[in-house]
C-alpha cells in the first residue's frame, strides 16, 4: 500500500514514527512547536508528543545547535531544526568543531546521535541572505554525515535513518520540494544512509545530481531520450559519506560525466565528484566531465533573474549535448 | 527597572511642551500614513493581486517607532535596518516609486531588484548603510559603522532597529558589548511588538524586558511606549544627544504590537485574540491622528485630505514599479567585486 | 550588586559550621595540593625539560575553585570542562597518569592522546562530558545535557566551568537566556581569573561583574571570593541545591587570578607587578593550609607528608606517561563515526 | 636591496607600511594590541599607531567580522584578526552572509575594503579544534577574495594587496610558516590578488600546491629531480579569484597534474583544481589527476600521529609516481 503524499508530509511521518518508536527522540527549534515550523514540517508533533518533547526556542542558533550535541552527549536523540541553510552559519562552530570531533577528540568516548535539520529555499525569491546552498562545506567535515534527499520516499526513510542513526548527521531538505508529492508506502521502510540510488537507468552518459536538481536531471533525461541519448541519473541522497562505487560504476559504464547541484560551481559538490572520478576511473572517461551549477555571484530577488541563475533541465541538457 | 528611564505615553497636554511646531507634527503623521497605506497596498499585492511573492514583513502598527526615531536624527547620521524596513525607509525618505520598484524586483529599486523586500530599505543616498535578514546582525556592524564615524570624529551617530527575537542572539550580546567596552556611539533601538515570528516575548527572553537587561552593559537604557510617536520622538531626542555628546551606546526598548502575522502569509492564529484587539485599540497612526486633531493642529478634513494623496502617491508608485524593468542578467556580474 | 549573593572569605572560626568533617577538609587540600605539583611538573616539562609541545593551559592559582565546587557535586553529576581543564580533572579523581598520558599523546591518556592537554579533562567514566577549547561554546552544549538529565527525571545536574573571557561571546547569552528559559538544571561558574589571555576584565565586559550581569537573566547569582574553597565550597552547596531542587540555572562568578600566563609560554608582562604580588599573597593552596594547620586539623609535619606523597605520585605519572606508547595511527579511522 | 626576514616580520611589514600610507587602515582583533597577536604579527602597531589604530577587542569573533563590515561601510580599511582558523566558524554569517553579500544585494551600493586576517595550525599539536584548514570554504563564497600566502615575500606583498583592495579579502596564514625565512626586498612592493606564481618550472608535471604544503611540494621536486622528474611548481596564492590560466597552460604543457593542500581529501581546493582541469583541458591530460592531503578524519593532537597525518614531501613524490 502506498499512498501519494508530499515530501513535507513524509518528513512530517518520519519525525511522527521515530518519535513513537523511541522515548529519546525529541524536536526543538524556532517555532517548531506551536505553529509546527515555518513550513509546517513538524505539525501536529506539539499536539501528539507534548511540551516535554517539542519545544520552541529563541532565536539562538547556536545555541539550538550547542543543546543538540549536549542532548546527544547525554544519551537522547535530538532532532534541531534550523529554519534555514543560511542560519547554520551561526551554529557552525557548534555542528563542525563540537559535533563533528567530540567523539573523535575523546578517543572514541562519546557517540552524539543528533540531528540537524534545515532547508535550502533557493527557487522562492528570497534573496541572497536566505537562499544559500551551503552543502558542499559539509563535504569537508569528517565526522558529520550529510543528508539531501529528492523524493517525499527518500525523505522520509532518510529523515528515519538518520534520527536512528548514531553519529551527527546534517539533513538538508529543499525548500521548493516541500510540496511536490510522490508514492510514500504506508508501511514502515527506511533508506539506508550512504547509498546512492539509481533514479534511471541508462548507457548513454551519466548524470549525477543532488537535491532539487535531481528533479530537473530527470526532466533532461526525458528531453535526452527523445533525441536518442540514454542517460542513466543517479542521486548520491548522502553526500557524506558519499556512495562512490555506485557512482564509479556508472561511469565505468556510460564513460561520459554530467555533474549537478544547486551551488555556486566553484567549490562545489560537483566538483568533489568529478575530481574522485577523474581519479578513480580517468581511463573510463571518454570526454571531460562538465559541471551545472549555479553561477559564482550571490542568488538575485528579482523573481526572472533568480530562474535564469539557477540550474534548470535546459542547461542539463546543453551540458550532456557538449560532450556526446 | 531601577536603571531605566520609563517614557510613558504622552498626554495632549504636554505635546506644547516637546518643541515640535505644528508643521512638524503633520509631517510626522503624514509619514505615519505613508508607511500605514504602503503597507496595506502591499499586503493586497500579496494576498489579493498576487502580484507580489517571497517574503515581506509589514510594518503595520510600528509606524510610530521609525518615525519617532528617525524625527530625532539629522540626515548624515546612519541608520542600520532590517528585513521589517519599509517603515525606516520610508519614514527617511526613500521614494515610493524606488521601494516598491525593489519589492516588484525591477531596476529602479533601491537595491535594482537584487535585494527584494527584506533588503528594500538598504539604500545609501538616504544612509541607511544596511538592511539585513539575519536577525541581530546589524548589530555588531553599527558597532563598526559607529567605529569608523568615532574614528573620523564625525557628530553624526548610527541608529540600529532590530527586534525583541534579536535580543537573543549571540549578536546582541556580542555587538552591545563591543560598543559599550569600545564607547562607540550608537542608539539601539529594539522595537519589542511582542512577538518572534510565533514566539511570544515572555517564552523568548529570560529578563521581563530588554531595556533593562541592557543597562546591564552599563548603558543608559530607555522603556518607551512605542505606539505614540510623540513619547518615541522625546526619548529618542534625548538618547540621541547623549549618544552625540559621549560617543557612548543608549539603548531604547519601544513597547508596540505586530498588528499582522510575522510575514505577509502568517495568520498568526497563535495570538489570543484579546491582546490582538487590545493594541490594535491602541493604533499608533489613529491615536496620533486623533490627538492632532483634538489639539486643533489638523480638521479632520485635512486629514482625509492628506490621507488621499498618500494612497494616491502609493498608487502611482505601484503603477510605475509595474510597468519598470528587470535588470539584464548579464549585468549581475558587475555588483560582485568592485575591484578585479 | 542588589541582585547578588555575596560569599567573601570565609573566617577560620566559620570552618566549623560548614558542616565538613576535618577528614574531608584534608581530603580537599590533598586535592588542591594534586594540582598544584602536577601543574607545576607540567609547566617544567614544558619549558625546562622541553619534553611537551603545544598548547597549555594551567590551573596554577585557581585550585580552589576546582575543588570547591566539585566537592559540592555528587560522583553522577555532570561537568562540562574547559582548556583550562586539567584541575577539573583531578578534582574529579581523573587519574594522574591518564591526565599525564593524555599530555604526552599517549594511548593511556583520557582521549587516547587524540585530545592533547586542551581536551584532557574530557573522561565520560568520570562524568566529564565535555572539555572544550573553544572559549564559551561549552554554555550551550551544558544546557542540552541539563536538558536531557530534566528530560529523563534524573536528580543530577551539570556544572559548567568557563572563564571571565566566556563572558564577552555569543555562545555565554545564548546558551544561558536558553537555560533560564526552559529552566534547565545547569550550575554556571564562571571563573574570573581577570584576564582573557592579555585582556583584562574590566577592558573585556561592559559590566563592573559577571555575576550581576547574569542576574539579569533572572537568576540567583552569587559572586564569590574564589580564592577560599572554603567560601567557594558554601556557595556551591548552596547552589547545588537549588538548582537541583527548582532544576532553573544558579550562576556563580569566583573571583580569582591565573598565577602564570594564559599559555604555558606566555610570561604575561602585561600584568603590573603589584597586582600580581597581591594576589600571590592570596595563594589559595597557601592560604588553605594554614589555616587548617591553624585550626589543629593538621600539623605542619603531615602536611609535608601529604605534600611529599602528592609529588611522588606526580612523578610516578611522568614516568609512566613517559614510557607508555602511541596509538597506531590506522587505529584513529575507528574513532570517526559510531556506525557506519 | 633585500633581506632575509620571517614570515611574521613580512606581515608586520606589510600592516606597518599600509597604515603608515593610508590612514583609514586600522588593525583590531583579541591580543593585537598590547601584546601584539598571539602570533606577534601585530608587534609593535600599538606603539607606532596608538590605541586608535589598534584595538584589542574582547572574545567575540561574530562582532569581530561584523564590525569589520560596519567600519568598511562607512569608509575605513579594517584589518580584523581572528586568532584561529577555527574560531572563523564563529564568524561565518557575518563574513559569508553579510560581507561577501553587501555590495551585490544592495545592486552595487556599497563597497567593502576589509581584510580579516587569521591562521591555520595544523602541524602544531594543536589538536582537533584549533588545527582545521577551512579554507576550501571559501572557494564557494562569491563575493570574498581568498589569499594563502606561502612565502614571507609573497606574504607581504599579498597583504598589501588585500588591505587596498576594495573588497572583502579573508587571508589565512600558515601558523607553521611564521617563523621560516626568506628573501623579501626592502623597498616597497606589491603582490597582485588573483595570480599564480610558479615557484619552479617544469616540463613533466604540474604539482599545485596551497599555503604550507608549497614547501613540501618544493621538497617533493627536488626529490623528483635527482629521479629525472622535472616538475613545475604552482602556488595559485589567491584561491578566489582562482588564476586558471595560469594553472591550465602548466597542464597543457606538462600533461600530468597533481594537486595538493593541508585540508582533507574530500570537498578540498584540490579537488575544485581537478575538477576544473577535467572540465577545460581534458585533451591534455594523460593519466588521472591525483590529489595529496590530509584523511577524512579530524586532527589528532599526539605529535606522531599527527606528523602521519599531514601532506609531506614523501606523499607528494609518491603521487607523482603514481601517474608518471
Ligand atoms: C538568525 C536568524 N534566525 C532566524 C531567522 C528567521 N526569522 C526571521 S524574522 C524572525 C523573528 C524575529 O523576531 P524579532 O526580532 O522580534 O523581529 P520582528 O520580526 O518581530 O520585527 C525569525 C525567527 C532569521 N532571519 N535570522
Ligand atoms: C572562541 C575563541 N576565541 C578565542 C580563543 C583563543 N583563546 C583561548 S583561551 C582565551 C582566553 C580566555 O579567557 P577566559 O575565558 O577568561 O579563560 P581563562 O583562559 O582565563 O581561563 C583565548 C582568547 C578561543 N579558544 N576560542
Ligand atoms: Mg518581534
Ligand atoms: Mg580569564
Amino acid at each position: 500500500m502506498s499512498r501519494m503524499i508530499t515530501y513535507a508530509e513524509a518528513l512530517n511521518e518520519a519525525l511522527r514514527e521515530e518519535m513513537r518508536r523511541d522515548e529519546n527522540v525529541i524536536v526543538f527549534g524556532e517555532d517548531v512547536a506551536v505553529i509546527g515550523g515555518a513550513y509546517r514540517v513538524t505539525k501536529g508533533l506539539l499536539e501528539e508528543f507534548g511540551s516535554r518533547r517539542v519545544l520552541d526556542t529563541p532565536i539562538s542558533e547556536a545555541a539550538i545547535v550547542g543543546m543538540a550535541v549536549g542532548a546527544a552527549l547525554i544519551g537522547l536523540r535530538p532532532v534541531a531544526e534550523i529554519m534555514y541553510l543560511d542560519f547554520l552559519t551561526l551554529g557552525m562552530d557548534q555542528l563542525v568543531t563540537h559535533a563533528a570531533k567530540a567523539r573523535f577528540m575523546s578517543g572514541g568516548q562519546v557517540k552524539l546521535p543528533l540531528v540537524v535539520r534545515t532547508q535550502y529555499s533557493l527557487g522562492r525569491v528570497h534573496a541572497s541572505q536566505h537562499s544559500q546552498f551551503l552543502a558542499p562545506w559539509f563535504l569537508n567535515v569528517p565526522g558529520l554525515k550529510v543528508v539531501l534527499p529528492s523524493t517525499p520516499y527518500d525523505a522520509k526513510g532518510l529523515l528515519k535513518s538518520s534520527i536512528r542513526d548514531d553519529d551527527p548527521v546534517l539533513f538538508i531538505e529543499s525548500g521548493v520540494l516541500y510540496s511536490t508529492k510522490g508514492q510514500v508506502p504506508a508501511d514502515e521502510y527506511l533508506v539506508p544512509l550512504g547509498r546512492a540510488d539509481v533514479k534511471k537507468t541508462g548507457d548513454d552518459v551519466t548524470i549525477v545530481a543532488v537535491s532539487r536538481t535531481v528533479i530537473e536531471a530527470l526532466k533532461a533525461a526525458e528531453k535526452l531520450m527523445e533525441e536518442g541519448i540514454n542517460a542513466e541519473v543517479i542521486d548520491p541522497r548522502t553526500i557524506n559519506p558519499m556512495d562512490w562505487d555506485t557512482i564509479l560504476n556508472s561511469v565505468r559504464k556510460t564513460n561520459r560525466l554530467v555533474v549537478v547541484d544547486d551551488g555556486h560551481k566553484t567549490g562545489s559538490i560537483s566538483a568533489e565528484i568529478a575530481a574522485k572520478v577523474v581519479e578513480e576511473a580517468f581511463d573510463s572517461l571518454e570526454g571531460p566531465i562538465i559541471r551545472v551549477n549555479s553561477p559564482d555571484i550571490p542568488v538575485p530577488s528579482s523573481q526572472p533573474l533568480e530562474k535564469t541563475f539557477m540550474v534548470s533541465a535546459e542547461k542539463i541538457v546543453e551540458a550532456v549535448l557538449k560532450i556526446i | 527597572m531601577s536603571d531605566v528611564i520609563v517614557v510613558g505615553e504622552t498626554s495632549v497636554d504636554e505635546y506644547c511642551d516637546v518643541g515640535l511646531t505644528p508643521r512638524e507634527m503633520v509631517d510626522m503623521l503624514k509619514q505615519m500614513l505613508e508607511i500605514r497605506r504602503f503597507e496595506e497596498r502591499v499586503e493586497r499585492l500579496f494576498l489579493v493581486e498576487g502580484e507580489l511573492i517571497g517574503p515581506c514583513h509589514l510594518y503595520l502598527g510600528q509606524e510610530a517607532i521609525a518615525v519617532g526615531v528617525i524625527k530625532a536624527l539629522t540626515n548624515e547620521d546612519i541608520v542600520v535596518s532590517t528585513y521589517r524596513g519599509h517603515g525606516h525607509a520610508l519614514a527617511r525618505g526613500v521614494s515610493m516609486e524606488m521601494l516598491m520598484g525593489e519589492l516588484y524586483g525591477r531596476e529602479i529599486g533601491t537595491c535594482k531588484g537584487l535585494g527584494g523586500s527584506m533588503h528594500s530599505a538598504m539604500y545609501v543616498k538616504k544612509n541607511i548603510l544596511m538592511a539585513t535578514a539575519i536577525v541581530g546582525s546589524g548589530i555588531p556592524i553599527a558597532a563598526g559603522i559607529a567605529l569608523g564615524l568615532k574614528y573620523k570624529n564625525s557628530d553624526n551617530i548610527v541608529t540600529c532597529f532590530f527586534g525583541d527575537g534579536a535580543a537573543t542572539t549571540g549578536a546582541f550580546h556580542e555587538g552591545i558589548n563591543m560598543a559599550a567596552v569600545l564607547k562607540l556611539p550608537v542608539l539601539y533601538v529594539c522595537e519589542n511588538n511582542q512577538y518572534a515570528y510565533s514566539l511570544p516575548f515572555s517564552k523568548s527572553f529570560a529578563a521581563g524586558n530588554v531595556a533593562e537587561f541592557a543597562s546591564g552593559y552599563g548603558l543608559r537604557s530607555y522603556f518607551v511606549y512605542g505606539n505614540d510617536v510623540i513619547s518615541v520622538y522625546r526619548a529618542s531626542r534625548e538618547a540621541v544627544e547623549e549618544v552625540r555628546k559621549h560617543k557612548s551606546p543608549v539603548f531604547i526598548e519601544c513597547r508596540t504590537y505586530r498588528q499582522k502575522g510575522h510575514g505577509v502569509y502568517d495568520r498568526a492564529l497563535y495570538r489570543p485574540k484579546e491582546e490582538v484587539d487590545e493594541w490594535l485599540r491602541n493604533d499608533p497612526v489613529m491615536k496620533f491622528s486623533r490627538r492632532l486633531v483634538e489639539l486643533g493642529v489638523l480638521t479632520e478634513e485635512e486629514l482625509k485630505n492628506i490621507d488621499e494623496d498618500v494612497k494616491e502617491k502609493v498608487e502611482k508608485a505601484v503603477e510605475i514599479a509595474r510597468k519598470a524593468k528587470v535588470l539584464e542578467f548579464g549585468e549581475l556580474f558587475k555588483y560582485l567585486y568592485s575591484s578585479r
